[in-house]
């Protein structure tokens, strides 16, 4: 089911979503775009690239409270803060940060313990994928296509969206995503030649730009561990590392986070907030022990949990080539470089 | 009701901490809305400790020092006084009333001057009004 | 959300309190649970540790030193963290008495592993205050619904004073019951004192058992292990013999957190409890 | 989780009268972590102490906080109370709802609400204090006397005799201060020389006492126990240790400088001695006044000198002793009436100062002990102005306490030494004191005038030159007067030493508004200094009169004593310490410290504090930019905590 | 004049390889490429074949010094400085950080340097008004003259005129702007301190997650750090992802702290540093 409406009508689309739940969209800010929650149907603004902080924050946001509690009163009186979500919309992923979505649910909800808050936002979510303009110059920081992942793949959307001129083309995927768009009623269907240009459109996304091809996740995870004590090569790579948190506060399936205990006069509360292996402290024990205090370490300890120990752990690449690490990296590291250097090529193909 | 401002003092232990016990001694009424922090040198006040009081809702804070020259620790309240007029701009430069902080050198004798000061930083930070920018929202 | 909820602590209180050590900063907490259903659902093998919880102050994973056996409670021995600035969670629990209510995270992570243990000799070795699990393990195997799964049980164990042993009634016990090797040394003992003097390396070379069917258990300071470990090799255990517990910062203890990772394992899911040759597999990051 | 008693003190009504005390304690009783909240009527009575015992062992507490007057005047008590219960005594709080809080407020809502958010405060702080192991230093057995008139005259001899070796420091060339000047002592009128001069003498003969004459106090180091203080002996051009005060240099020198002893009224020579009865009775060369120093030769007190002492090259030297305690006893000066143009002091030869006419008095004095005016002739009415400067707000407002004394010491004496009518000029008559007013009446039963009203202005007589015309309103007439005399005594403020101000911050003393040297406590304390180990004697603190001042000189003593006379003793542990986890290496706490303390530890990369030297002033603490230096009892956290608490409610 | 920056980059090669063939250093601190040629990095070589590396462009905003203190104590280190960047140096120079004696300082005269995200030229906001290093051994190019000077503190102008409210408001929406990934920290080269004030747990300075008060209490906290130490690399605002303007208060800051002590920071290797230093005479007007 291939529906459609125009750019102008973009406000009717968001209002309506609105009214349903809560409408999470890109946003024009300062220094680029984010997502929001909408609170003006009129904010939703679709021409851009992709945005600073990746989507993960829909489901797993930089500060989540776990629990109200207040200091001097017993433990029993602590309440759990209740999550009350409404049906969210997340509205305008790129195709890569989709993807970064299901590597995170094998963390966060595949594997082991459950963590409840992902799943529940996960599961109070449909995601509107949006495929990259692919008449736009390419960005020299991205490479998921190196990862497999098309510019206009619709995999793990609920509904996915292609821009063609003033045309928005919305494309039911999932159930849930059918369920919601019934509902749209102002849609309109697309003629044929529009679901031929969409079906071409994801087609060409896979061919799109990156100009390398990964063929061996395994291979990679080897060659890492093999040159795991190499200091030397660690020290040179990370001779223009900074050592602070943007490439991981920005990265879509970087998961670390700290649980707080945040108090003011006997109010409290317990919550979990984003942190970044990058950190000094990130590893520091109570005894004053800590494994990784060179710059180096920490940047090894970034890398090969992306490309070596994730695809041990979980059988894939914590990385979807949306290119924000470098992108926003002070200094300008490019991981793919690091990931290229290390394996020395090998492991993926030049296109 | 009127507004009644929470007014943050830090003294020194042996200055202004004890003008403030000579102001009592001497029975010199003044207004009740400082609260005194005591620290034995008005150099132990970090900066930081004035911003954290805007923040925990104080609507002005007072420090007191041994006059420059008269310090029990000899040059500490020299250094206070560069480290609290960069506080004090920093303070302005990021919007705050700037009247709401203010460094008074008080000795141990002068329980006059710290009753002074009180009633009249009390009667300014009045007529500022609550203080909302710093002060954490719960 | 407190359904299934990993990150919300259940309610205990305190129920005893015993200074172990003449330095009064190791302490053991008996805790009973509040609610019943907590209680049947805590279930839990030596090994494992919880996440001690206080609320304004924050968790501390600390391993389970009573045994499962041992019904309607759970104990843990806990050091004060920090000579200069103290830790927060320790501190507080230590100014704690009996009554006092806390919240537990757990039981975490993998424990020592029983079946692995079975029709096996046992040779226990501990250090110091990472006496905690093994106390555990000991009280466990020695439980007579356990005890003939088991084979010859020795248990090597070091303190650096006699003040600091842990357990210490516990330990005479230990040492009148013939199902049991107890050797307990100090490295430098007092007036009183009448046992062993020598470090546990030493003392394993002498008293440890052949090797023959014989898993070692060790836990104990770094420095403690890294000269025990060549003692157990030139006795010819091998690194899938020697079993050993990691520590690693942690804060979730369920995997989540990514903080605890040694290589691809972490350390509080995949952990605590290694075997020297799974260690071997992993890189030197801890 | 702390269990944290709180202990609300009435006062008496000095507290209870505005400050719901009841209530305030029922309040404390709320707080998280607080396990017992009581109220009493005295709480630093014997029961109210006891009530502390017992609730800390009943309740198990662990933190205690004393909710009363200031902490400056019983944070000792209170302390020692925690101490006697076994519990360390850095975990007392005191929360002083006295000083700052019901003596300064008549509304009882606002004194209590106050009360309430100091107490709270406290709380929040109490949870994160720690205890505190005082520091054990020995203690050096020697004292310091700084000044050597009677009251370090005094003090010196009662610590030299309980066997402790005493260093008396005196600028002038000799020992005896203002009270060798004097002639007579009010109200008993016995000699001041023949009760002075025997204990200068005792203090030269006594073995245990170093005089140092001639000496300035130049720095001052280390901290109670253990002083460590440089002296500069200054430049005397006469080797003490060879001369043997047979004085031949005096006769002979030719140079001619003003007797500063005599209050300028004559000239001594540029080698001298200040009075026959100096101690020491070795003479020094006044530079300034010398001829060899101002024209490069003469040398004849060389010539005339058999011991070859005579040192032309002599320089100030430096000399550095180390006591244990020190006693400050520098006395004091009279105002400088000159910039009071209303009175022509310095204009009018007429017109004298209190000291000078001491000087007049006395027998050994410039007329030996004849009154007569700068042109030798006898005055026939005299008027004696009080409270010149002093009393006064737009100079000193203190009283000077003594002069109504002396007046009436000089009425008697210009009675007794001449045929003079003498006027007093006074604002109100000052006579406490043993055996002050019965002085006061015998001296009016000597036909000696009093004018009610403060003299207001001293005039050239218009009609007979060479006269004198005081004017001034007599209160009790209502009537405005001009009085024509022949001699003006003014009777002037006393006020500090011109360097008192320096000499306080070499010791690190505070003065007072009017340059006094601060005491601890008004009461309690008037001895002790905010420094420890610093005492202060005599009219450094306060004026006041020779009996006070000796029985202050008695009191120092003891109060030295009892820190030297111990081997160790015990220092406030309140000092900063490093934690090298968070030290960043930045030098900034080596860079500020005033007393040396943080060093920088290039192999460890970190900041080391020596505890030895550390004040406890946090100031390292506040420029460590890592929040690594951990000012103990004054941490970052438990300010942060106690801010917090206070701004809560 | 206009600025050869092909010239510098050849003479910054010639004299790394010199300096590393020779001996005299054993790093040095330069720019090399990155993945385009608007994004390069800072670069070490080692080793004179790295030399090869180094590049040199108008996007090389770098403050080289940053790098200075990780290494060991005694290293032998040339670093290539920009007028800002030889401040840097001085200051830590003064704060016994680095000894002048183990620096080699390649001083790079420029002007023109630009933001690659906006290719504004930032000359004007961070260089301190200077386009010459202020201390160098070498310098590479000649001296830059003719270039309008401007204060470096005009840009604060419009921030100064604003009145509380609008300044509050101003500040309050970029401070919320942090997300709290600390590269301003990082890429500052005067906050070295590890850990940093706001990582401690004891003291709670302020709470982790990036709400409004921890954010304030962070920034305001690391300006009152930088106070009198600041160079105006600008390298704090460059490296936020999010844009907030940290120089501009790190500005007035600086130009307050120049007002009042007399000395701006990293001018002279003799200063000290202005908020662990006092003059007797320093006035009480300046707490008004």
């Amino acid at each position: 089911m291939l529906k459609k409406t125009t750019i102008d009508k973009l406000p009717e689309l968001a209002a309506a979503l609105m009214e349903k739940g809560t409408l999470v969209a890109p946003v024009k800010e300062d220094a680029g775009f984010n997502f929001r929650e909408i609170t003006d149907a009129k904010q939703v603004d679709l021409i851009f690239h992709n945005t600073i902080i990746s989507p993960k924050s829909a489901f797993f946001p930089q500060v989540e409270d776990f629990v109200r509690y207040q200091t001097g009163k017993s433990i029993l009186e602590a309440a759990p803060v209740e999550l009350n979500l409404k049906p969210t919309f997340l509205f305008g992923v790129r195709p890569c940060d989709v993807k970064s979505f299901q590597i995170m649910d094998i963390h966060f909800s595949g594997t082991g313990v459950v963590d409840p808050y992902w799943q529940k936002r996960r599961e109070a979510t449909t995601i509107f994928g949006f495929a990259f303009d692919m008449n736009e110059a390419a960005d020299a920081a991205e490479f998921y296509h190196t990862l497999g992942i098309g510019a206009a793949d619709p995999e793990g959307s609920d509904i996915f969206m292609v821009r063609k001129d003033d045309i928005l083309m919305l494309k039911v995927i999932t159930p849930k995503g059918e369920k919601l768009m019934t509902g749209l009623s102002f849609l309109t269907d697309a003629s044929a030649d529009e679901i031929k240009y969409f079906d071409d459109y994801i087609t060409k996304g896979y061919d799109y730009k990156t100009c390398y091809t990964c063929v061996d996740t395994e291979a990679i995870a080897r060659e890492f561990e093999a040159i795991f004590d190499n200091a030397d090569f660690w020290t040179k790579i990370s001779d223009a590392c900074l050592s602070c948190g943007v490439c991981t506060f920005v990265c879509p399936t970087c998961y670390c986070f700290d649980i707080c205990d945040e108090t003011l006069f006997s109010q409290g509360t317990r919550r979990r907030v984003w942190d970044a292996c990058m950190f000094t402290d990130f590893t520091l024990e109570a005894s004053g022990h800590n494994p990784r205090t060179k710059v180096y370490q920490r940047l090894r300890q970034k890398v090969c949990h992306k490309y070596s120990y994730h695809i041990r752990k979980y059988g894939v690449i914590s990385c979807v080539g949306c290119g924000r690490c470098t992108r926003y990296c002070p200094v300008n590291i490019d991981i793919f470089s690091i990931v290229e250097e290390a394996v020395k090529a090998k492991w993926y193909k030049r296109l | 009701m009127s507004f009644e401002p929470k007014i943050l003092g830090i003294a020194c232990n042996w200055c202004t901490y004890t003008g403030a016990d000579l102001a009592g001694t001497t029975r010199l009424q003044y207004p009740q809305n400082l609260r005194v922090v005591r620290v034995m040198c008005s150099s132990r006040i970090n900066p930081s400790f004035i911003f954290r009081a805007f923040q925990l809702g104080a609507d002005g804070v007072l420090i007191g020092g041994c006059h420059p020259g008269d310090c029990h620790y000899n040059t500490g309240n020299l250094y206070a006084r560069r480290r609290l007029a960069v506080t004090k701009k920093i303070l302005e430069f990021s919007g705050l009333e700037p009247g709401r902080f203010r460094v008074e050198w008080i000795s141990a004798s002068e329980g006059n001057k710290f009753a002074e000061v009180v009633t009249e930083f009390t009667a300014q930070i009045k007529s500022l009004g609550p203080q909302t920018k710093f002060k954490i929202s719960q | 959300m407190t359904e299934n909820n990993p990150y919300i602590p259940m309610p205990v209180e305190i129920s005893k309190v015993i200074d172990e050590v003449d330095s009064h900063d190791i302490k053991t907490f008996r805790f009973t649970f509040l609610n019943k259903e907590d209680e049947e659902n805590f279930k839990y093998l030596p090994g494992q540790f919880a996440e001690l919880s206080i609320y304004g102050k924050g968790e501390s994973p600390i391993g389970i030193a009573s045994s499962p056996t041992q019904a309607g409670y759970v104990e843990f021995t806990v050091q004060r963290a920090g000579t200069i600035v103290p830790g927060l969670v320790t501190a507080a629990l230590h100014d704690m008495d009996e009554g006092g209510k806390i919240g537990l995270r757990g039981p975490l992570g993998h424990s020592w592993p029983i079946e692995f243990l079975e029709k096996k000799d046992i040779v226990v070795v501990g250090g110091g205050f990472a006496f905690t699990t093994l106390r555990s393990l000991i009280n466990f195997m020695l439980h007579e619904d356990n005890r003939s799964r088991f084979g010859e049980i020795t248990v090597i164990y070091g303190a650096r004073t006699p003040g600091l042993l842990l357990y210490k009634d516990e330990l005479a016990q230990w040492e009148k019951r013939d199902d049991i090797k107890t050797v307990i040394t100090v490295d430098k003992g007092d007036d009183t004192w009448t046992g062993r003097q020598g470090f546990v390396p030493a003392v394993c070379r002498e008293v440890a058992p052949s090797p023959k069917n014989t898993v070692a258990v060790i836990c104990g300071p770094p420095i403690m292990i890294k000269f025990t470990l060549p003692v157990f090799f030139e006795l010819g255990f091998s690194k899938e013999n020697i079993l050993t517990s990691l520590e690693m910062r942690m804060k979730c203890g369920i995997g989540k957190c990514g903080r605890c990772n040694v290589g691809y394992k972490y350390v509080c899911s995949d952990g605590p409890v290694f075997s020297l040759a799974q260690l071997e597999e992993l890189p030197r990051d801890f | 989780m702390s269990r944290i008693g709180v202990f609300v003190c009435h006062c008496g009504l000095n507290i209870a009268k505005t400050v719901r005390v009841s209530e305030l304690a029922e309040f404390a009783a709320t707080l998280p972590d607080v396990v017992v909240a009581k109220d009493y009527k005295f709480m630093c009575s014997t029961p109210g102490q006891e009530m502390i015992v017992n609730d800390i062992k009943q309740h198990k507490l662990d933190r205690i906080i004393v909710t009363a007057c200031s902490p400056l005047m019983h944070e000792q008590t209170f302390r020692k109370v925690l101490t006697a219960s076994g519990l360390n005594q850095y975990l007392l709080t005191i929360v002083n709802i006295r000083e700052q809080v019901s003596w300064v407020t008549h509304d009882i809502e606002e004194g209590t609400a106050k009360a309430k958010a100091l107490l709270n405060g406290a709380v929040y702080r109490s949870r994160l204090l720690v205890p505190l192991t005082s520091r054990v230093i020995d203690v050096n057995p020697n004292v310091m006397v700084v000044g050597g008139g009677i009251a370090g005259i005094q003090a010196a001899l009662e610590l030299a005799n309980t066997g402790k070796k005493v260093y008396l420091v005196e600028k002038n060339s000799t020992i005896g201060g203002h009270m060798a000047q004097f002639d007579k002592t009010f109200p008993t009128l016995d000699c001041s020389a023949c009760i002075l001069t025997p204990k200068m003498d005792a203090v030269l003969q006594h073995k245990n006492i170093t005089m140092m004459t001639s000496c300035e106090v130049s720095e001052v180091k280390g901290f109670v126990g253990n002083f460590d203080i440089t002296v500069r002996q200054k430049a005397r051009y006469v080797d003490h240790s060879k001369c043997n005060a047979c004085l031949a240099c005096t006769e002979k020198c030719p140079g001619k400088g003003i007797s500063e002893w005599d209050e300028s009224l004559v000239k001594r020579k540029a080698i001298y001695i200040p009075f026959p009865q100096a101690v020491p009775q070795k003479p020094i060369i006044d530079k300034e006044s010398c001829t060899f120093f101002k024209k490069g030769k003469c040398r004849l007190c060389e010539k005339a000198c058999e011991q070859k002492a005579i040192d032309f090259e002599q320089q100030d030297t430096f000399v550095q002793v180390k006591v244990g305690a020190v006693i400050l006893a520098t006395g004091f000066d009279l105002m400088d009436t000159k910039p009071l143009v209303q009175y022509g002091y310095g204009k009018y030869p007429g017109v004298y100062n209190a000291l000078e006419v001491e000087r007049l008095f006395n027998s050994a004095g410039p007329t030996g002990g004849k009154v007569t005016l700068r042109d030798g002739s006898e005055p026939k009415s005299i008027a004696i102005l009080h409270c010149i400067g002093s009393r006064d707000k737009n100079n000193h407002e203190h009283c000077s306490r003594v002069c109504c004394m002396y007046s009436l010491k000089f009425a008697h004496l210009f009675k007794e030494k001449t045929s003079a009518d003498v006027y007093h000029f006074y604002i109100d008559m000052r006579a406490a004191g043993k055996g002050y007013e019965e002085f006061y009446n015998r001296i009016i039963e000597e036909d000696v005038k009093f004018i009610r009203g403060k003299g207001a202005r001293v005039a050239q007589s218009a009609d007979e030159p060479g006269r004198l015309v005081v004017e001034a309103e007599d209160t009790i007439t209502g009537k405005f007067i001009k009085l024509p005399v022949d001699m003006v005594v003014l009777s002037p403020a006393i006020v500090p030493r011109a360097d008192a101000r320096d000499i306080a911050r070499l010791f690190n003393l505070s003065t007072d508004k009017q340059g006094f040297f601060m005491e601890r406590h008004p009461k309690l304390a008037p001895l002790s200094t905010m420094s420890e180990g610093i005492f202060i004697a005599g009219v450094c603190q306060s004026p006041k009169d020779i009996p006070d001042t000796v029985a202050q000189a008695y009191g120092a003593a003891a109060e030295a004593l009892t820190i030297v006379v111990r081997d160790k003793m015990e220092l406030e542990a309140t000092t900063a310490m490093v934690n090298p986890a968070s030290c960043c290496g930045c030098q900034n706490c080596v860079r500020v410290c005033p007393y040396g303390a943080p060093s920088y530890n290039a192999e460890k990369k970190v900041s080391e504090i020596n505890e030895a030297l550390c004040k406890g002033c946090g100031l390292c603490a506040s420029v460590c930019p890592s929040s690594a230096i951990i000012a103990r009892h004054f941490t970052n956290d438990q300010v942060l905590a106690e801010m917090e608490g206070l701004m809560e409610f | 004049m206009t600025i050869s920056f092909k010239q510098i980059e050849e003479k910054l090669k010639t004299e790394a390889k010199r300096l590393l063939e020779s001996g005299q250093a054993s790093v040095v601190l330069a720019y090399g490429k990155g993945y385009d040629e608007k994004h390069p990095m800072p670069y070490v070589a080692r080793n004179p074949s790295d030399v090869a590396n180094i590049v040199f462009n108008e996007y090389c905003n770098y403050n080289m010094a940053r790098y200075l203190v990780r290494y060991p104590a005694g290293t032998k280190i040339a670093v290539a400085v920009k007028a800002a960047d030889s401040r840097a140096v001085i200051q830590l120079i003064q704060e016994e950080k680095v000894k002048r004696e183990d620096l080699v300082l390649l001083g790079i005269p420029v002007y023109g340097m630009k933001n690659p995200k906006t290719q504004e030229i930032i000359d004007g906001k961070t260089t301190g008004g200077l386009y010459n290093p202020v201390l160098y051994d070498i310098l590479l190019g000649d001296e830059v003259h003719g270039q309008a000077i401007q204060s470096p503190y005009d840009v604060l102008a419009a921030y100064e005129l604003m009145d509380k409210e609008a300044r509050f408001a101003f500040w309050k929406k970029e401070f919320d702007k942090c997300i709290r990934c600390y590269a301003c920290r990082k890429a500052c080269p005067m906050c070295y301190c590890d850990p940093c004030f706001i990582d401690q747990n004891k003291p709670k300075w302020g709470d982790k997650s990036p709400q409004s008060h921890g954010n304030l209490m962070y920034h305001l906290t690391r300006f009152h750090h930088l106070a009198g130490r600041c160079i105006d690399c600008g390298e704090c605002s460059r490296a936020c992802p999010v844009d907030i303007p940290l120089y501009l208060f790190h500005k007035k800051v600086a130009k307050e702290c120049e007002e009042m002590f007399g000395q701006a920071a990293g001018m002279s290797i003799e200063d000290k540093p202005a908020l662990v230093n006092f003059r007797v005479d320093d006035s009480d007007k300046i707490l008004e």
